[in-house]
């Protein structure tokens, strides 16, 4: 028996012989925590994948041992029976079921015959959801009717649930505000001390710096470092993921806003599935030239449903009022409201931002390509120079912009997002959660890209459950709790405290 | 505003609606033929075989797949009964194993295809449809098989004495009343509020009706038919598995959201390939039922069956998506196009008209359904 | 060539009992002239036929037999063949404007006639049903005017009552089934007789009969002399069919086919016109069978005893 | 292993390669009969309506959208083209306007149904083959229209003359060139690497002898038939439209990500109801020349013709997820289907093993596609 619990050696993987993983390796104790942190397309979710039999055995090279044996893993039933269990980057629920069976999906408890235990499931599921604190769920509804953070919380209670000897997060927190990120290290701490072991995988390095004993940094596919915590800081670790050294995580603030151009007035949203219930109740405010205002609150708040309502998105009943530059101006569709002036990068990259089968630049270039028509015919030469040119202002990196989205990482992917909104030169940009899940040097970027719009001109409103980023980009930080604004700070001197405050104060 | 809600509520009640009007129309133009016991025993086994089909149907719609080759496996299995029966004699009972057995496998060929090959299930059907229309003009020839004894006839003509009518009818309404005394236990068990009692005892006062009606209608004429007692039976176990058991739970799960459903551990593989097995017995079933209702094996028999089967899934409210839908809504679906179907011939509607008005309802049905959805795009 | 032609042989519908016989008597008798023959079934379908009398011209038949499942809508490739100058006979159902040089059938009118005529026989008074045949099958409104012969004056008098008529797309039985049964519904089974065109409709219309309690009470024709009519007619649930000797027509439209490749002239017993030209024609003559005189098949060679006795 | 990365590179070249063994060996098994030149042109003319439909078929799909009803609309405009030659006596070109605007307008309807009512297209097709076909009935009475005018017959059995033939095919070859030299140049000025010089040449000679074999041997028999002119322009306009257009991409755009194309600010709406309204434009197309084919309007035409267009387009490697597919490959798809039915039905092959066999094969090449397509699951 080795000391190890689990060693992965000389792990490679491919995809279309691209290497993803370009020979990995690397150990955990038993009760060890690991961070695992790595640029977007480091390779940290494909190695978690192929650890948790998603890949199975045989797709990939090189060897995995778990408890002293080789594990050969064929399902991912295989890898949950040795005891692994993984919660995934994307959400996998299954919206038409209810919470309760969600949490037992794959591991339903049954009386004799096959029959559903329901009444056993749904009080298991409740015991299990107020161990994460969680008291507002009723678990024999539907999960499509709980939002994103509420879901993040499920995917956790279930994978408590299968009493894991390891337990691989890959970016739970992302959808998550400071305070149910909280409860979440409290309870990855209570798992420590029963001796379970952890990877977790973040782009949030505080978090990281917090709950784990050691970090391993993979960059490009390959394995850089494994360091004990206890000599690692947020800056080392982020110079072993970049490469180089970052001294400051926000660009410094040169721009003053103009006069106020943007006005949202009165909007309200209804839910969509129960029309008397507001999601969104009459919230009011301005934006002027050149300002990013930072919109904070707590997962559910209704910040998504308040910005697209404004763009017409919105896709539930609404009523909402939008003024630019003094007139009353018609954002009823996402397409009248980008002819006015406004863009949005949407929440759910995957949903609602990328066209999978386009290239990198056919998405680039989506929305403005009546631009290139010469009568009936797209111009591919001013097309292609166009994406050329996007590509090198926001530094995305890809091999071709001929090659398929998908194939990017996902902050790359997001700044192809970002990019195609660009070139409808908005005068209101509007950014929801724009670094989710974007690794921290493609994050200065899109920083940096923020401030050098505002500073041309352009008014930016930027949802983000992240506090300390609304903290770091914004000149004023609105704070949204329960669809109602609750808050408007310039920010000079703001402290999360405040922030929060007004976001709890119901 | 209210109504709309009151429809999003209770999807069914629409269709319900629905019903009762069409009949209505019918009965008012019929002068009542419409709805005399003997034509209401006769729409009962029209519907039946779409109605068998339509079973298996909405458990393959809910698992987001479609399978198109259902009329041609119907017809397939029909005459291999027919052949069994007419040119081999053999005994009834070993003749139902038998063909029972083929739609179990030739199911599961499809799903193998689709599940295990990854070959698309649009694809699957469309291929089968042809090929296994092929081998039923293989298999008879391209003859009518006929005449089929009289004991498989049964199957298809056959009637349920009126006493054991009278008591199925008792049983299924205590049924009910037990489901809805769990529910109501169960609702309170979880903090949900719980419909007030006045409400349930009207819901069951009705389902009381609704079955009394039902038995004596079909006494008042020869019985329950044998294939309408098939379909309930199969109403029965198809509502018990997809709300009760753990397969069904996780047809449901696939349908809608498969990737979830895999890296939940469950292999869905094997899910899909269960469902085209199940939709295969199915056909065997609606396909011995016609065989016995023409007394015949007709290598064209079933013909668009499959288009009738998911225009009924479709119209009850399974979704196209996959992921939700109910069987009793298919069923429900199967009866809204059989009495168009019945009270249009009783009216001599010109083919022409019938075929105008099934494809309108059809989409209005569907219409007023997406319309009444929440989360509406 | 003329001393061993090639035959192409387009059937609409090999699913029709009888053409499966007509084929194999005339590929029979075929044979036996020194001829080959291609036989294509279109499985009703009118482009499918059009496409297969294509490729049989494109095989270099000499001459083509033809059922047409519509009867006009093959203009154009009757016109392909006979620009490669290939002999166009129209078997048992007469193809409509086009140059066709032969016709072969039975009597169809006289079909008709003979099917309302027993009919009227059992039931000379009382109300009936019409259940014609395909309504692309000339033969179909044929059969009608036959039929309407012998029914009209008793109609003009008021002993019967046509209660309901219709056309059954592809001769489907399934198709005469549900509107036997709707018919009865609506007719709270107040119907007498019903005058279907053939075999294949007939048992349709009895098995809706039969639900009813009433095969054998309602009198039915039919014709082709199908085996499990013919059984039918024994039982007694059926009044009568027609017999075509369908080895006579067979053998006869071979002796033509090859009689016209070798540029003889073959014998004619009538003209018909089909729009386009008067055809030389000949029409064989159907005999009503009843249970009466079913063993006329058995001696014919029609069917052997053991088919009509086995069950 | 090479060889399944170069299917996965040259999708086509898997479908090209079965049409050549399909070709070689219905040749060798009818001793040459396949290939002559008159059933050369059979084959193309027999594969034009289906080719036709496919066309827009294949933009629908791509479109992540489906439509059963062109069958039955094909078969309504083609009868209301026949009732308006027949019995009105409208001259040819009036007639030809009437029926295209009516197919636009019809499919415009469709995709009004399917857009902007978010009814799902299976729906709308399936209501709409229903009550197209209806409707059909009703305009012809349920008879067929003949005879129809030699004008229009011409459409369907007409022929381009040889010298004309001969042009077409020189100006097809220079255009084929001077794309390829563009297509070079553009490389080239993008620092892309460009294929070198001989391959090229290879590839434009090879469609040199393509063109060559082509219209020499229609040319060899009457020359280049009509129905297969027109297939030829539809082919070349829709390649036009999908690769080179802004609408086309957004087609492509639709289909993948609806969602997130809207959020691009694209009228998806549109995008989608214009899809339909080409579609109801190539129904009227493949409509007209089918009466013409016919010399009649018939109650049944293009009865299950959307199943053969579907799967014209599926074996072409159109994916059923919408989002991918190509216009040529559709049409070699329908070239495949085509050609298997010629040849079983020269060779004399029962009916039912040409259903078998088609069946069969419509599985088997989808299967190819998906596993030898790359990102597979
Ligand atoms: N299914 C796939 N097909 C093709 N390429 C893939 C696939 N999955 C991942 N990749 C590629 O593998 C590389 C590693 O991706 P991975 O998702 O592991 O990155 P990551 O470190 O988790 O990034 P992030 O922080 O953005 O989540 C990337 O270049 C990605 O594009
Ligand atoms: N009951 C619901 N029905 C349908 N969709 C919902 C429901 N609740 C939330 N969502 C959707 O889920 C997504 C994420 O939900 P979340 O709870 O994060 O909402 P949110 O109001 O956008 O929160 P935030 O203020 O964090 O942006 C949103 O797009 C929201 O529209
Ligand atoms: O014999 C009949 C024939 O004359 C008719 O044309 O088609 C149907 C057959 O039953
Ligand atoms: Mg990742
Ligand atoms: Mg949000």
């Amino acid at each position: 028996m080795s000391d190890y619990l689990l060693e992965m050696k000389g792990i490679v993987k491919q995809f279309d012989g691209v290497r993803a993983l370009d020979g990995i390796d690397i150990r955990l104790r038993a009760g060890e925590c690991a961070g695992l942190c790595g640029e977007n397309g480091a390779g940290k979710s494909t190695l978690m994948k192929v650890l948790s039999g998603v890949y199975p055995h045989g797709t990939y090279d090189g060897e995995i041992i778990w408890d002293g044996k080789p594990l050969h893993a064929k399902t991912i039933r295989d890898t949950e029976k040795a005891g692994i269990v993984i919660i995934h980057q994307e959400l996998m629920l299954v919206p038409e079921l209810s919470v309760a069976e969600n949490l037992f999906l794959g591991h339903e408890l049954t009386l004799p015959g096959g029959r559903m235990d329901y009444a056993a499931m749904n009080r298991r599921a409740e015991a299990l959801l107020a161990e994460l604190n969680i008291r507002d769920v009723n678990v024999v509804l539907p999960v499509k009717q709980y939002g994103g953070g509420h879901q993040q919380l499920f995917e956790i209670a279930r994978a408590l649930n299968k009493n894991a000897r390891l337990l691989i997060l890959d970016e739970p927190s992302s959808s998550l505000t400071a305070s149910e990120i909280r409860i979440l290290l409290d309870i990855m701490r209570s798992l420590k001390a029963k001796g379970v072991t952890c990877v977790y995988i973040s782009h949030k390095l505080d978090e990281v710096a917090a709950i784990c004993d050691t970090v391993v940094v993979i960059r490009d596919g390959k394995h850089i470092a494994t360091t004990p915590m206890a000599e690692m800081s947020v800056d080392r670790i982020i110079a072993q993921m970049v490469g180089r050294e970052m001294n400051q995580l926000y660009p410094t603030r040169l721009h003053t806003p103009g006069d106020t151009i943007f006005e949202a007035r009165n909007v309200t949203c209804y839910d969509a599935d129960n029309p008397q219930r507001k999601r969104v109740d009459n919230i009011s405010f301005t934006v002027r030239q050149g300002e990013i205002v930072g919109i904070s609150g707590l997962v559910g708040a209704g910040r998504t449903e308040l910005v697209s309502a404004i763009f017409g998105a919105y896709n539930g009943p609404y009523e909402a009022e939008v003024w630019l530059d003094g007139r009353r101006i018609d954002t009823g569709t996402p397409l009248k409201a980008i002819r006015a002036g406004l863009a949005m990068v949407p929440e759910d990259r995957k949903q609602h931002g990328i066209v999978p089968d386009l290239s990198v630049g056919q998405n680039i270039t989506l929305s403005v390509l009546g631009e290139f028509a010469r009568a009936t015919r797209i111009d591919q030469e001013a097309e292609l120079k166009a994406i050329q040119q996007e590509i090198a202002s926001t530094r995305l990196k890809t091999a071709s912009p001929y090659l398929p989205i998908t194939g990017l990482s996902g902050g790359n992917q997001q700044k192809a997002v970002l990019s195609k909104m660009l070139l409808t030169r908005p005068r209101v940009l509007i950014l929801d959660e724009p670094t989710r899940g974007v690794d921290v040097g493609a994050k200065y970027e899109i920083y940096q890209l923020m401030l050098d719009l505002a500073s041309q001109g352009v008014a930016i409103i930027m949802v983000s459950s992240e506090m300390q980023e609304v903290l770091g980009v914004s000149d004023r930080v609105l704070v949204v709790a329960e669809g109602r604004l609750r808050g408007d700070f310039i920010n000079d001197g703001l402290t999360q405290e405040t922030v929060l405050a007004a976001a709890l104060d119901v | 505003m209210n109504i709309k809600k009151l429809f999003t509520q209770y999807k069914m009640l629409a269709l319900l609606i629905a019903i009762a009007l069409i009949w209505a129309y019918f009965s008012y133009k019929t002068e009542g033929g419409f709805i005399t016991p003997r034509n209401m025993s006769n729409l009962m086994r029209q519907m039946a075989i779409t109605g068998i089909v339509a079973c298996g149907m909405s458990l393959v719609i809910i698992a987001g797949e479609i399978d198109l080759s259902v009329g041609s496996l119907l017809g397939l299995l029909g005459g291999v009964a027919a052949v069994l029966d007419v040119t081999h004699h053999l005994p009834l009972p070993v003749n139902l194993l038998a063909v029972l057995a083929l739609g179990l496998v030739m199911g599961l060929a499809n799903g193998y295809l689709t599940a295990y090959l990854g070959i698309p299930s649009f694809i699957v059907g469309l291929g089968g449809m042809l090929a296994y229309r092929g081998i039923v003009l293989g298999v008879t020839g391209g003859l009518t098989i006929a005449p089929v004894s009289d004991n498989m006839v049964t199957i298809g003509q056959g009637y349920l004495s009126p006493q054991w009518g009278v008591a199925l009818g008792i049983v299924l309404l205590a049924i009910a009343a037990l489901l809805t005394w769990q529910q109501r236990r169960n609702r309170a068990a979880h903090a949900l509020a719980v419909a007030p009692m006045w409400r349930d005892a009207v819901k069951l006062a009705a389902v009381g009706a609704v079955l009394a009606a039902f038995v004596s209608t079909l006494n008042a004429y020869e019985g329950i038919p044998l294939p309408v007692l098939l379909l309930l039976a199969l109403l029965g176990i198809f509502t018990y598995v997809t709300t009760q058991t753990v397969f069904g739970r996780r047809v449901y799960a696939v349908g809608s959201n498969m990737e979830a459903t895999r890296l939940s551990g469950i292999d869905v593989k094997a899910v899909k390939l269960w469902i085209f097995g199940i939709m295969g017995l199915m056909c065997a079933l609606a396909g011995l039922v016609n065989t016995a209702r023409l007394a015949a094996g007709s290598p064209s028999a079933g013909t668009s069956g499959e288009l009738d089967a998911i225009a009924a899934c479709f119209i009850g409210g399974t979704s196209m998506r996959g992921g939700s839908g109910t069987v009793h809504g298919a069923l429900i679906g199967a009866l809204v196009m059989a009495s168009l179907d019945n009270g249009m011939s009783m009216l001599d509607v010109d083919t022409y008209w019938q075929m105008i008005v099934k494809g309108g309802i059809l989409t209005l049905a569907v219409w007023i359904d997406v319309s009444t959805r929440s989360g509406k795009r | 060539d003329a001393k061993n032609p090639k035959i192409g042989f387009s059937i609409d519908d090999l699913r029709v009992e009888r053409w499966a016989r007509d084929r194999d008597f005339f590929t029979a008798e075929a044979e036996k002239l020194g001829a080959k023959v291609f036989v294509q079934s279109a499985d009703a379908s009118e482009q499918r036929q059009i496409a297969q009398i294509e490729n049989l011209i494109s095989r270099g038949v000499d001459v083509l037999v033809i059922v047409p499942y519509n009867a006009t809508v093959l203009n154009n490739a009757i016109r392909e063949a006979k620009k490669a100058k290939i002999k166009v006979v129209s078997y048992d159902r007469l193809i409509l404007n086009a140059d066709v040089d032969a016709y072969i059938s039975f009597d169809n009118a006289k079909v008709g006639e003979l099917q309302a005529s027993a009919i009227t026989q059992l039931k000379p008074k009382g109300n009936y049903y019409l259940l014609g045949g395909a309504p692309t099958d000339n033969n179909a409104k044929i059969l009608r005017e036959g039929q309407m012969k012998v029914l009209q004056p008793l109609v003009d008098k008021g002993d019967i009552k046509i209660v309901g008529k219709q056309w059954v797309k592809d001769w489907s039985a399934s198709e005469a089934l549900a509107i036997v049964e709707n018919a009865l519904t609506a007719n709270g089974n107040k119907i007498d007789a019903v005058v279907a065109s053939n075999d294949g409709t007939a048992g349709g219309a009895i098995q809706a009969l039969t639900a009813q309690k009433l095969a054998g009470k309602v009198a039915v024709s039919g014709q082709d002399a199908d085996l499990a009519a013919v059984k039918r007619v024994i039982a007694g649930t059926q009044a009568m069919t027609v017999y075509k000797p369908l080895k006579v027509i067979a053998a006869e439209a071979a002796r033509l086919s090859v009689q016209l490749v070798r540029n003889e002239k073959p014998t004619y017993n009538a003209q018909l016109d089909n729009g386009f030209k008067k055809v030389d024609s000949l029409l064989l003559k159907p005999v009503p069978l009843t249970k009466a005189n079913v063993d006329l098949l058995v001696q014919d060679g029609f069917y052997t005893k053991a088919q009509l006795s086995s069950n």
